[in-house]
C-alpha cells in the first residue's frame, strides 16, 4: 500500500536560515504521527510547508513531497487548492485568529463546504449543522450563526476541526490543537480528535510540544483501532528520532529526547532538581558547525562538535544511548 | 441599534455644548466689534453706534448672550447674520451643499482610487507597482494643496481649456437650486449639457481637495492589507483551499477595511473644513470662505454657526463611521 | 516577628470587578476572588492550581498589594494591610515582589537591564550606585546571568533568560515572599526545567515563601509545599501537596488531575471528563459554581454553595465528598 | 446676447440702504435708480426719477418734480399696480431717518451710509407737496447735498412693494428680492456663485440690448483675468495695475481706464508727540521719495501722486501746491523741533489692498527707509482690519495708512468726512478753525466761483498744516471682450451696464 | 553590542528612501540655518532694477540672480533660503509647543481614569471636531497674525492629536506587566510617567512628530497664503507663492520656486517619517 504521505529530505529556508533541515516523515492512512519538539524546532513550518503555505522569500525544496503518490511539489497552485481543505485539512494552534472575525463561524465552515462540494442552500446549511454536532457544540443550530469572539476557545477548537473535517479530508493535521486549552478541555479535545479519525479512518499528524500529551494520544489511540502511532521528535529544523510510541518514551535513543524527558517534573518524582538541558536551541545565526546539539549535549564527543549526524535507524546521534545508558 | 445611536447622540451633547461655548468665546475674544468694520474708515456717531450696538443685542452680558444663543440653538434657530441680516440658516442652505458636494466628490474620488490603489500595492508588495503607487501616495500627501491647484489651473483649464477655471456650472446655465447640489440639479432640469458642466467644474476642485486624502488612504489600505495579509486567519484561510481571489476579496479586504474606515472618518470631516483653500483657489461658493470672511467681519451668529456645522459633520461623520464598522466588524456590533 | 506569624494570612479575601455590559446594559460584578482564605509560612511554597479565569491572577494582584481586596483582610508579616498608613504600606511592598507570566511583557522594552535591576534599589535602598552595582551582579550571577548582560536590552534575550532577570529583579529587594503568576507557563520543557530549579536554589538561599500560581499540575506537583485548588473565584480544595496529590478529594481536584495527561501510563488516573466549559464568570451558576460539570452534584448543590470544610488533613469545599 | 461681468465680491444684499460697498452698489446700480443721476461717464447731476430740481438760494431746501409714467419691476414676486409717485420716495427717505418707522420695526436695518451721512440730523424734513413734487429741507445750508440724491444708496424703492411685504410679514424679503425702476430687474441670486437679472421690459428709457446680465462673482483677481481671458466673462471688476500684463498682447481684450476719484495718505495723530508738532509733520512728508514708491506700487505707471486732500479732477483743486522732497531740509525741520537726534514712532501698514495702496507692508518699508535716512526710526505695525481701524481711532498709531473714495466729484466729499472737525471725535484727528470756517462757507455757496477759491484757500492750509502725507490717486482699469459695446466708465467707480451689450 | 539606538540606525538606513530623505532634509536645514551666511543678500533687498529676473536657466536670466528675482526685485535664492528658516522654525516651535502639553496631557488622561481623564478627552474632543484651519484663523485673528501667533495657532491644533496617541498607547502600555513591576517596585507616579512608560510610547508619537512636522510646513503655507500667516516682509513660503500669484503667468518661477521648496521639504520630511516609523517599530500603522 502506497504512504499516505511521504516527506523526504524537506528543507525550508527563510534567506540563509534553515527553519527546516532535510526532514524525512512518513504517514499511513489511518495512522497517528506525532511530530514533537520545542518550540522554533520547525514543526510548524514542516506543515505549512507540505500544504504549500510557505510564501516567497521562504524557499521549499525536497525530494519527495508526496501525498497519495501525487507529488505536491511539481503540482499547480489550483491543482493542489483541490486538494488542501479536502483532503488534506487542518486545524491550527490559536483557534481564535485562525478564524476570520468579520464572519459567523457557520459561514465559514460551509464555505470549505461550497468551495469543494459545491454544496449550497438548505443541503449547505444542514451539513454544517451537521458537522457541529458531530464534534459535539451544543446547540449548533443556533452556534453556526455566533461570531468566533462570542465562543470560548474550546469552543472555536471545535469549530476548526468540524471545518477540517467537512470535506472527508484523508489527512488531518493538527498543529498543537490544544496548546491554548485547559487541561479539562484539552482532554476533550484530544477525545475528540481520537474519535474523529478512528471513526472517519483519517491519518492524523500531530504537532505538539507535549511529550505527555504524545504519550496519552498514542495510548489512546491504540486501544480505539489498529493504526500504528509514530513519534518524530524535532530539533533545530530537523528529525532527530522516530519511533513508535510509547517504545520511545520507555527508551529514548537520542540524548535530547531523553534530556526533554528528563526535565518533565513527572519524570523527577522526588528529585529535588530537575535534570534541565542547559542553554538554549540555536537562534537563526548561531548554528554549530557540527550536530546541532552539540553545545548543550551532556554526552558531546569531540567528533559531534565537527560533523553532523545523518538520521540513521531512527535516530540522528553518533553516540546514540542505549538502554542501559539511560539515566546516567 | 436605534437606541444606541440615540444613546451616541445624547453624548455629543456635552461636546456639542462645549463647542458651542468655544466658537462663542473665541469670536468674541477677536477685538473689534461689526460695527466698526462695517462702517469702515467712516466714522459713526457714538451714539449711532450705541443704537445700533443695541440694535444687534451686543450691548447684553455676554452670559446674556450666550444664553440667547444657546436656547434659540435648542429651537434650531441659528440666528441671523449681523451683516446681511439674513437667517443663518438660509445663507448656509446656498453655501452648505456646495462644500459638502465639493467634499463627497472629493472623498468619493479619493476612497475609491485610494483603496484601490492601496489593496493592489498591498498585494504586489515590494513590486514597481508597490513603489509607485506609494511615491505618488508620498507625494500627493505633502502636496500644498494651493499650489497643487494653481498648477492644475494653469495646466487644464488656462493652458489646455480642458476644464473651466472657476464656478459650479457654466454660467450659460440657469439650473433652479432645487437641492443645492448642482450636479443633482444640474441632472433633473432639463437643459442638455448642464450636467456635463457641472461634472467639469467639479472635476479640479475635487481632485485637488481630495489628493491628500487619496494619499493616506492609500496608504493607509497597504499597511493595514500588509497586515491582515500576515494573520492566522489568512494562513487558515489558504489552508482551506481557497482561490486566492476569494481570500483577498473576501477574507482579507472586510477585515483590512476597519482601520481604513476610521482614516476616512478623520479625513470626511476635516474635508469640510480643509475646503477653504480649495474653495479659495476655486472661487467655489462655499461656507469656508464664507467664514473666513465672517470672522473678518465679526458676524458673530454667522462664525458662531459655521464652527458648530462643521464640528457637527465632523462628529457625525465619525458617528457614522462608528456605525459603519459596527456592520464590517461584528465584534463591535455585538457590543452595541 | 516570631515563628507564630504567618508571612501571609488572608482570610475571606475578594475582589469584585464592577463591568460595564455594553451601552443599555447594567454594571454588573465579576466576582474574580471570593472569599480565599490561606497562610503562608516562610521558606514554604504554596501553589494555586486552576483553569484559566478561576482568579489565580486577581489573588497575585491582591497579595502584592497592587490592588486593593474588595473585602476579606490580607495580613503581611502580621500587619493588616487595611489598616497600614503609606510608610508601612511602602515597607510592606517591599516585602512582597512578583514574577509575572509573560517574559516579554513583564520588562521594560525600553530600559537596560541594569536599569531595571536598579530600580528597586534605587527607590527604597539609599545605597550608593556603587553598592547598588554590586548587588546587581552578585544577584545577576546567582540566576545565572554575566555583569555584561547587564547593558543589554530585553529584546536580546531568549524567555528563559528574561524569566531569569524578571527572577533577580523580584529578588532585587530581599522579599519575604514571591510571588510567581505562571513563571514557567510560556517557556519550553528544557527551559522550564532551568527556571524551576533557579526557584528551589532561590529559596534554599534566601529563605523566601512563594505563592506559586501554575496550571500545570505536574510542576506544581515539583514545587510546592502545599496546594490551593480554584475554581471560578473560590478555593475548592486546600492542603498539603502530598495528601492532596495522594488522593485528591474535590471532584474538580478529581476531574483536574484526571485531564493532565502523563507519560507513564502508571501515572495516568482513570480518565474523568468533565462536560461542557467553565461556566461565565459574569453568569456564574447558583450554588456550587462546579455543580454543572461535577460528576456527583446533588439537588443541594444547585442552591448552597459549599464552604470549606477540614476532611481528611486539607479542606474541601463539597457538600458530597466525605457525607456519603 | 448675455453679458457676463465678473463681479469681486458678493453683494451683501439687495436693498441700496443698507449697503455701501462697491460691489453690491453695482448690483443694485443695475436695478435702482434715484431722483438724480450721475451724467455717464462724469460727475455731472442730470435728472433721472426726477425730472427737474431746484435748490433754494439759502441752499437750505431742495425740490424735486417727479417724473411721471415710470413703472417699477414686474416679477414672479411682486406685480406693480400703480405708477412710480412722492409715496415711493416718502417711504424710501423715511426708512433712512425714522427708527420707528413701521418697516424698520419689522425689519431693523443698519443704514451704512446715511447712518454715516447723519442724514436724520441733517434733514429738517421731507415735504409731500403732491404726487409728483417733493421737498427736503435741511437745517444747514448745503450744496452738495443734492449729489446724495443720485448715490446708490439713495435708490427709490416702490412703496407699494414695502407695504405688501409688510402685510405678508416678510419685510426682509427687500433685502433678497428687490424691486426698483431700473433698466435690469432681479432674476435669481446664488451667494457667492451668481447674480442674474433680466432686461426690464417697461423700462421708461429705451430697451436695453442685453436680455440677460449675469454677475459671475470670483473673488480672487487672478481668477477673474483667467476667466475673461477664457472667456468665461465678457467684462470684469477693475483690476490691479499688475494683473493688466497677462492682457498685453491680447487682441480680443480691450482695457479701458480712468482717473479715480480717491486718495491714500497716511495721516498722523495730531494729539500725541512727536507728530503733534507741524514741523515734526512736515519733515516727515518732504523726507518721503513718492517716486520710488510710485515705481513699486504702481508699475504701470498710471498713478497720480497725491498733492492735496482730493484729486486734481474736481472742481476748486490748488494747482499751486507741490510736494517736496528733501530730505536734508527735513533734517533741518527736524533738528529745529527739537529732534536732532531723531526719533522713533509706529508706522502702521495698511492691512487691506486698495486700488490706491494695494501693498501696505510694501509702501511701508520703503517710507521707513527714506525716514531712517533722516533719523527717523518707524516700527511697521499692522493689525487685522478691523482692529486696525479701531485702534486707529483711539489714537494708538502715530502715522497710519488710510484712504478715501468719493463718489460726487465734490470737493466737500473729501473734507467734510476726513478734515472737518466733526470727524475729529477722538480729538487726534485735524480740526482747523480757519479751514472749518471756509469749507462751511463753501458748502453753504451756491456759486461755483465763489466755492472754487475758498477750496483753494482751504488747501494751502491744509497743506501747511499737513495732517496728512498725501500718497496716490490712482487709476481704474477695466478691461473686456471685443465685443463688448457702449461701456463707459465712471470715475466714482461706479459700474453702469445700461445701454451695454455684446456685438 | 546593537544598542537600541544602534539597531534604530540600521532598521533606518535599510530604507533606502528614508536615507535620501534624510540626506535631503539635513541640506534643507543645513541651508536654513545658515542661511544668513549662505544666501547673496538680504532677503528684503529690493533691486528696483530687476524686478522679475528670470532664474539663472533662463534665456534672460542673470548670474547675480541664480534663481531670478520677484515682483519687488529681491534676490528670490535669498528669500527661499530665510524662508526655510521661518517654515522649519514655525514648525519645530510649533511641534514642540503641541507636543509637550499634549503628551503630558495624554499621560495624565492615561493615569487618571477616574475625573481627569473623561474631562481631558472631552476637551480633546471638541478640539478635535472643531474645524482645524478655521480654528487657526480665529486664534491668528485673536492674536493677531505674526510668527509667534502662527506657531500658537497651528500648535493648538494638532495638541489633540497628541494627547490621544499618548493616552491610547500609554493604556497599553500601563496594562503591561513591567509597568506593574515598576509600581511595586515603589515608583512615583510621576516616575511611572515619564520614565517607565513615555518612553515605550515615543514611538508612535516620534512619528506622529515628524508628521505633524510636515502637515505644520504646510500650514503654516496655507495660512501665508491667506494672508494671515507670517507678514510679509518676512519671506515665508506660503506668502511668497500667495503674493506671487499675481506674477504666474508672467514670472511662473516666483510661484514654482516657494512651491516646490514646501514639497520638497514636507517629502523628505515624509519619507523620513516612513522610515522612521518601520525602524521604530514595523508594525505600527500609517497614522492619520
Ligand atoms: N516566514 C518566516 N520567515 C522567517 N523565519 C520563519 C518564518 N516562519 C518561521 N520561521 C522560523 O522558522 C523556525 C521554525 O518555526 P516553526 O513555526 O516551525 O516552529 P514551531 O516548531 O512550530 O514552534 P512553536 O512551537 O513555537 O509553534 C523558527 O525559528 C521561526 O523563527
Ligand atoms: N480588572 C478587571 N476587571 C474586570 N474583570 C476582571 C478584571 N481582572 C480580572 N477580571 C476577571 O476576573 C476573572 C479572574 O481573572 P484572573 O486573571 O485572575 O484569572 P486567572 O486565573 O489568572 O486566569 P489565567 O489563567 O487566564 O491567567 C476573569 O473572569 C476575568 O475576566
Ligand atoms: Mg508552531
Ligand atoms: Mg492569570
Amino acid at each position: 500500500m502506497a504512504a499516505l504521505l511521504t516527506i523526504k529530505n524537506l528543507r525550508v529556508q527563510f534567506g540563509a536560515f534553515p527553519a527546516v533541515d532535510g526532514v524525512d516523515l512518513r504517514l499511513d492512512a489511518g495512522d497517528l504521527l506525532a511530530i514533537v519538539g520545542e518550540s522554533g524546532s520547525g514543526k510548524s513550518v514542516t506543515m505549512l510547508a507540505l500544504m504549500g503555505l510557505i510564501d516567497a522569500p521562504g524557499r521549499v525544496t525536497a525530494d519527495a513531497l508526496e501525498f497519495q503518490g501525487r507529488d505536491m511539489l511539481r503540482m499547480s497552485a489550483a491543482e493542489r487548492r483541490k486538494i488542501i481543505g479536502r483532503e488534506i485539512a487542518c486545524v491550527f494552534q490559536d483557534a481564535l485568529s485562525s478564524l476570520n472575525p468579520s464572519y459567523s463561524v457557520g459561514f465559514q465552515i460551509g464555505e470549505v463546504l461550497r468551495v469543494h462540494l459545491g454544496l449550497r442552500g438548505a443541503a449547505l446549511k444542514r451539513r454544517v449543522i451537521e458537522l457541529l454536532e458531530l464534534v459535539e457544540i451544543p446547540d449548533a443550530a443556533r452556534r453556526a450563526e455566533a461570531y468566533p469572539h462570542q465562543l470560548s476557545g474550546g469552543m472555536n477548537q471545535r469549530v476548526m476541526i468540524a471545518m477540517a473535517i467537512a470535506c472527508g479530508p484523508k489527512l488531518l493535521i493538527a498543529d498543537e490543537p490544544t496548546t491554548a486549552l485547559d487541561v479539562t478541555i484539552q482532554a476533550q479535545i484530544m477525545a475528540l480528535l481520537l474519535r474523529l479519525q478512528a471513526e472517519q479512518g483519517m491519518g492524523l499528524l500531530l504537532i505538539t510540544h507535549d511529550l505527555a500529551v504524545v504519550a496519552e494520544m498514542a495510548e489512546a489511540a491504540e486501544s480505539a483501532r489498529a493504526g500504528s502511532n509514530q513519534v518524530a521528535v524535532m530539533y533545530a529544523g530537523q528529525v532527530i528520532e522516530t519511533g513508535a510510541a510509547p517504545a520511545i518514551f520507555e527508551a529514548p535513543k537520542h540524548p535530547y529526547t531523553a534530556a526533554l524527558l528528563a526535565a518533565i517534573p513527572e519524570h523527577n518524582r522526588g528529585a529535588q532538581r530537575l535534570a534541565a538541558l542547559p542553554g538554549i536551541v540555536p537562534g537563526a545565526l548561531d548554528r554549530p558547525v557540527g550536530c546541532l546539539l552539540a553545545p548543550r549535549c551532556g554526552q558531546v564527543q569531540p567528533r559531534c562538535q565537527s560533523e553532523r549526524p545523518a538520521l540513521l535507524t531512527g535516530v540522528r546521534c553518533f553516540f546514540p544511548l542505549t538502554r542501559n545508558s539511560e539515566h546516567v | 441599534m436605534f437606541a444606541f445611536i440615540l444613546k451616541r447622540l445624547a453624548a455629543l451633547l456635552p461636546t456639542l455644548l462645549g463647542i458651542t461655548l468655544v466658537s462663542f468665546g473665541l469670536i468674541r475674544l477677536i477685538p473689534g466689534d461689526p460695527i466698526e468694520v462695517m462702517m469702515g474708515e467712516r466714522s459713526l456717531e457714538p451714539e449711532a453706534h450705541a443704537a445700533l450696538v443695541k440694535q444687534m443685542g451686543l450691548d447684553q452680558s455676554l452670559p446674556a448672550q450666550y444664553w440667547d444663543y444657546v436656547s434659540k440653538l435648542a429651537q434650531g434657530d441659528l440666528g441671523q447674520s449681523l451683516v446681511s441680516r439674513e437667517s443663518v440658516a438660509k445663507e448656509f442652505a446656498t453655501l452648505f451643499p456646495a462644500t459638502v458636494e465639493l467634499a463627497v466628490a472629493a472623498l468619493l474620488m479619493a476612497v475609491l482610487l485610494g483603496l484601490l490603489l492601496g489593496v493592489l500595492a498591498g498585494l504586489k508588495r515590494g513590486s514597481w507597482l508597490d513603489q509607485g503607487v506609494m511615491g505618488v501616495a508620498t507625494v500627493g500627501y505633502s502636496m500644498p494643496v494651493f499650489w497643487w491647484g494653481l498648477i492644475l489651473i494653469m495646466f487644464f483649464s488656462v493652458q489646455m481649456s480642458w476644464t473651466p477655471i472657476s464656478g459650479r456650472i457654466g454660467i450659460e446655465f440657469e439650473v433652479a437650486p432645487i437641492s443645492g447640489f448642482m450636479l443633482f440639479d444640474a441632472w433633473v432640469s432639463e437643459e442638455a449639457g448642464a450636467f456635463r458642466s457641472a461634472c467639469l467644474h467639479l472635476l479640479l476642485p475635487a481632485l485637488v481637495l481630495g489628493t491628500s486624502t487619496m494619499a493616506v488612504v492609500a496608504r493607509m489600505t497597504r499597511s493595514s492589507m500588509l497586515e491582515v495579509l500576515r494573520e492566522d486567519y489568512i494562513r487558515a484561510a489558504r489552508a482551506k483551499g481557497l482561490s486566492p481571489a476569494r481570500v483577498i476579496f473576501v477574507h482579507a479586504l472586510r477585515n483590512a477595511l476597519i482601520p481604513v474606515l476610521t482614516v476616512i472618518g478623520m479625513q470626511a470631516g476635516s474635508l469640510l473644513a480643509g475646503a477653504v483653500l480649495t474653495e479659495t483657489i476655486f472661487s467655489w461658493p462655499g461656507i469656508g470662505k464664507w467664514l473666513i470672511d465672517s470672522i473678518a467681519r465679526r458676524d458673530y451668529p454667522v462664525v458662531q454657526a459655521g464652527i458648530l456645522i462643521s464640528a457637527l459633520s465632523f462628529i457625525l461623520v465619525n458617528l457614522g463611521v462608528d456605525l459603519l464598522y459596527g456592520v464590517l466588524n461584528p465584534r463591535i456590533r455585538a457590543s452595541h | 516577628m516570631s515563628d507564630a506569624t504567618p508571612l501571609v494570612h488572608a482570610q475571606g479575601l475578594s475582589r469584585h470587578y464592577k463591568v460595564a455590559q455594553g451601552w443599555l446594559k447594567p454594571k454588573t460584578t465579576v466576582k474574580a476572588l471570593d472569599g480565599v482564605s490561606f497562610q503562608l509560612w516562610p521558606q514554604r511554597t504554596l501553589a494555586v492550581v486552576g483553569e484559566s479565569g478561576c482568579g489565580k491572577s486577581t489573588l497575585a494582584r491582591q497579595l502584592t498589594l497592587i490592588e486593593a481586596p474588595s473585602s476579606g483582610s490580607l495580613q503581611l508579616s502580621g500587619v493588616d494591610v487595611a489598616g497600614a498608613d503609606k510608610p508601612a504600606l511602602k515597607a510592606l511592598r517591599q516585602q512582597v515582589q512578583m514574577v509575572f507570566q509573560n517574559p516579554f511583557a513583564s520588562l521594560n522594552p525600553r530600559a537596560s537591564i541594569g536599569a531595571t535591576l536598579d530600580e528597586p534599589l534605587s527607590l527604597n535602598t539609599l545605597l550608593s550606585p556603587a553598592e547598588r552595582r554590586e548587588r546587581i551582579e552578585a544577584l545577576v550571577a546567582k540566576v545565572g546571568l554575566r555583569a555584561e548582560h547587564l547593558q543589554r536590552y530585553p529584546h536580546m534575550f531568549s524567555g528563559g533568560q528574561r524569566q531569569r532577570i524578571a527572577i533577580a529583579r523580584a529578588m532585587m529587594l530581599n522579599p519575604k515572599v514571591v510571588v510567581a503568576d505562571e513563571p514557567v507557563s510560556a517557556l519550553d520543557v528544557s527551559i522550564q526545567a532551568q527556571i524551576l530549579n533557579l526557584f528551589l536554589d532561590l529559596q534554599a538561599e534566601f529563605k523566601t515563601a512563594y505563592v506559586f500560581i501554575s496550571h500545570n499540575l505536574s510542576v506544581v506537583e515539583h514545587v510546592a509545599d502545599d496546594v490551593m485548588v480554584m475554581y471560578l473565584g473560590r478555593a475548592v480544595e486546600v492542603g498539603p501537596k502530598k495528601t492532596l496529590f495522594a488522593r485528591p478529594l474535590h471532584p474538580y481536584t478529581q476531574a483536574l488531575m484526571s485531564a493532565t495527561p502523563a507519560l507513564r501510563a502508571a501515572d495516568r488516573r482513570m480518565r474523568i471528563q468533565l462536560q461542557g466549559e467553565l461556566p461565565s464568570p459574569l453568569k456564574p451558576p447558583p450554588g456550587c459554581a462546579f455543580h454543572q460539570r461535577c460528576p456527583l452534584a446533588q439537588a443541594r448543590c444547585q442552591q448552597e454553595a459549599p464552604q470549606l470544610r477540614p476532611l481528611d488533613g486539607r479542606q474541601v469545599a463539597c457538600h458530597v465528598v466525605g457525607s456519603v | 446676447k448675455p453679458l457676463v461681468y465678473c463681479a469681486d465680491a458678493s453683494p451683501e444684499g439687495f436693498d441700496p440702504g443698507m449697503w455701501d460697498s462697491a460691489s453690491t452698489n453695482t448690483a443694485t446700480g443695475q436695478m435702482f435708480q434715484g431722483l438724480l443721476g450721475f451724467k455717464r461717464g462724469g460727475t455731472e447731476l442730470q435728472p433721472q426719477l426726477a425730472s427737474a430740481w431746484t435748490i433754494s438760494p439759502d441752499a437750505k431746501s431742495f425740490t424735486f418734480t417727479l417724473r411721471q409714467g415710470v413703472k417699477f419691476h414686474q416679477t414672479p414676486y411682486f406685480t406693480p399696480t400703480r405708477e412710480f409717485n412722492a409715496d415711493d420716495v416718502m417711504f424710501t427717505f423715511e426708512r433712512f431717518i425714522d427708527p420707528q418707522h413701521p418697516f424698520n420695526k419689522a425689519f431693523p436695518a443698519t443704514f451704512v451710509y446715511p447712518q454715516n451721512l447723519g442724514l436724520a440730523k441733517l434733514l429738517e424734513g421731507i415735504d409731500r407737496i403732491d404726487d409728483h413734487t417733493v421737498r427736503f429741507r435741511l437745517k444747514a445750508p448745503n450744496v452738495t447735498f443734492a449729489a446724495n440724491f443720485a448715490m446708490a444708496w439713495a435708490g427709490i424703492h416702490s412703496a407699494e412693494y414695502a407695504a405688501q411685504l409688510l402685510s405678508l410679514g416678510r419685510a426682509s424679503q427687500i433685502n433678497t428680492q428687490p424691486i426698483g425702476t431700473g433698466p435690469y430687474r432681479f432674476k435669481s441670486y446664488a451667494k457667492d456663485h451668481v447674480l442674474r437679472m433680466q432686461a426690464n421690459p417697461d423700462t421708461w428709457g429705451p430697451q436695453q440690448q442685453t436680455e440677460k446680465l449675469i454677475f459671475s462673482i470670483s473673488r480672487e483677481p487672478n481668477v477673474r483675468v483667467q476667466k475673461l481671458l477664457a472667456g468665461e466673462c465678457h467684462i470684469t471688476a477693475a483690476v490691479r495695475d499688475l494683473d493688466l500684463s497677462a492682457m498685453d498682447g491680447r487682441k480680443d481684450i480691450t482695457v479701458m481706464k480712468t482717473q479715480a476719484l480717491n486718495i491714500s495718505y497716511l495721516a498722523f495723530n495730531l494729539r500725541k508727540a512727536p507728530t503733534d508738532r507741524r514741523d515734526v509733520r512736515e519733515a516727515l512728508d518732504i523726507a518721503i521719495d513718492r517716486d520710488s514708491i510710485f515705481k513699486a506700487l504702481f508699475p504701470r505707471g498710471d498713478a497720480m501722486q497725491a498733492v492735496s486732500a482730493f484729486p486734481p479732477a474736481i472742481a476748486g483743486f490748488n494747482k499751486a501746491l507741490k510736494n517736496e522732497y528733501n530730505p536734508a531740509r527735513a533734517k533741518a525741520l527736524l533738528a529745529k523741533a527739537g529732534f536732532a537726534d531723531g526719533l522713533e514712532l509706529d508706522l502702521w501698514a495698511l492691512p487691506v489692498a486698495r486700488p490706491t495702496n494695494p501693498n501696505g507692508q510694501l509702501m511701508a518699508q520703503l517710507i521707513q527707509q527714506d525716514w531712517a535716512k533722516i533719523g527717523v526710526k518707524a516700527h511697521i505695525k499692522t493689525f487685522e482690519w478691523g482692529e486696525y481701524l479701531k485702534r486707529a481711532n483711539n489714537g494708538e498709531h502715530s502715522v497710519y495708512m488710510s484712504g478715501w473714495a468719493g463718489e460726487t466729484g465734490d470737493a466737500d466729499e473729501f473734507l467734510t468726512p476726513n478734515l472737518s472737525c466733526a470727524a475729529n471725535k477722538t480729538g487726534i484727528k485735524f480740526c482747523n478753525p480757519e479751514f472749518e470756517r471756509l469749507i462751511d462757507a463753501a458748502r453753504a455757496s451756491t456759486d461755483p466761483q465763489k466755492r472754487v477759491a475758498l477750496y483753494e484757500q482751504a488747501q494751502e492750509i491744509f497743506k501747511r498744516e499737513r495732517p496728512w502725507i498725501t500718497m496716490a490717486h490712482s487709476t481704474v482699469y477695466i478691461p473686456m471682450r471685443k465685443d463688448v459695446q457702449g461701456f463707459v466708465m465712471a470715475p466714482n467707480g461706479s459700474v453702469d451696464f445700461e445701454h451695454v451689450y455684446r456685438k | 553590542m546593537p544598542t537600541p539606538w544602534r539597531e534604530f540606525c540600521s532598521g533606518f538606513a535599510a530604507n533606502r528612501g528614508a536615507l535620501f530623505a534624510l540626506v535631503v532634509f539635513a541640506l534643507i536645514a543645513t541651508a536654513a540655518v545658515l542661511a544668513p551666511w549662505l544666501a547673496p543678500y538680504s532677503p528684503t533687498e529690493q533691486f528696483r532694477d530687476h524686478m522679475l529676473t528670470p532664474p539663472v536657466w533662463a534665456s534672460s536670466g542673470s548670474t547675480r540672480f541664480l534663481l531670478g528675482t520677484d515682483e519687488l526685485g529681491r534676490d528670490m535664492l535669498s528669500r527661499l533660503l530665510h524662508g526655510g528658516r521661518i517654515s522649519l522654525g514655525i514648525a519645530l516651535a510649533s511641534v514642540l509647543l503641541s507636543m509637550l502639553p499634549g503628551v503630558s496631557l495624554g499621560l495624565l488622561a492615561a493615569f487618571q481614569p477616574r475625573w481627569l481623564s473623561p474631562l481631558i478627552m472631552r476637551v480633546m474632543d471638541i478640539m478635535m471636531a472643531l474645524p482645524g484651519l478655521l480654528l487657526a484663523i480665529c486664534v491668528i485673528t485673536v492674536l493677531g497674525p505674526g510668527l509667534i501667533n502662527t506657531v500658537i495657532a497651528i500648535a493648538i491644533g494638532a495638541l489633540p492629536g497628541y494627547t490621544r496617541l499618548t493616552r491610547a498607547s500609554a493604556l497599553a502600555e500601563i496594562g503591561r506587566d513591567y509597568v506593574t513591576a515598576s509600581r511595586m517596585a515603589g515608583a512615583s507616579m510621576l516616575r511611572l510617567m515619564f520614565i517607565t512608560v513615555l518612553p515605550n510610547c515615543m514611538a508612535p508619537l516620534i512619528v506622529n512628530a515628524t508628521l505633524s512636522f510636515s502637515s505644520a510646513i504646510l500650514e503654516t503655507a496655507g495660512l501665508g497664503f491667506l494672508g494671515l500667516g507670517v507678514q510679509a516682509p518676512l519671506p515665508e513660503w506660503g506668502g511668497m507663492l500667495s503674493a506671487a500669484r499675481d506674477y504666474m503667468l508672467r514670472a511662473p518661477w516666483v510661484v514654482t520656486l516657494p512651491g516646490l521648496s514646501i514639497l520638497i521639504t514636507v517629502l523628505a520630511i515624509n519619507l523620513m517619517g516612513d522610515g522612521l516609523r518601520d525602524a521604530l517599530d514595523p508594525k505600527l500603522k500609517v497614522l492619520h
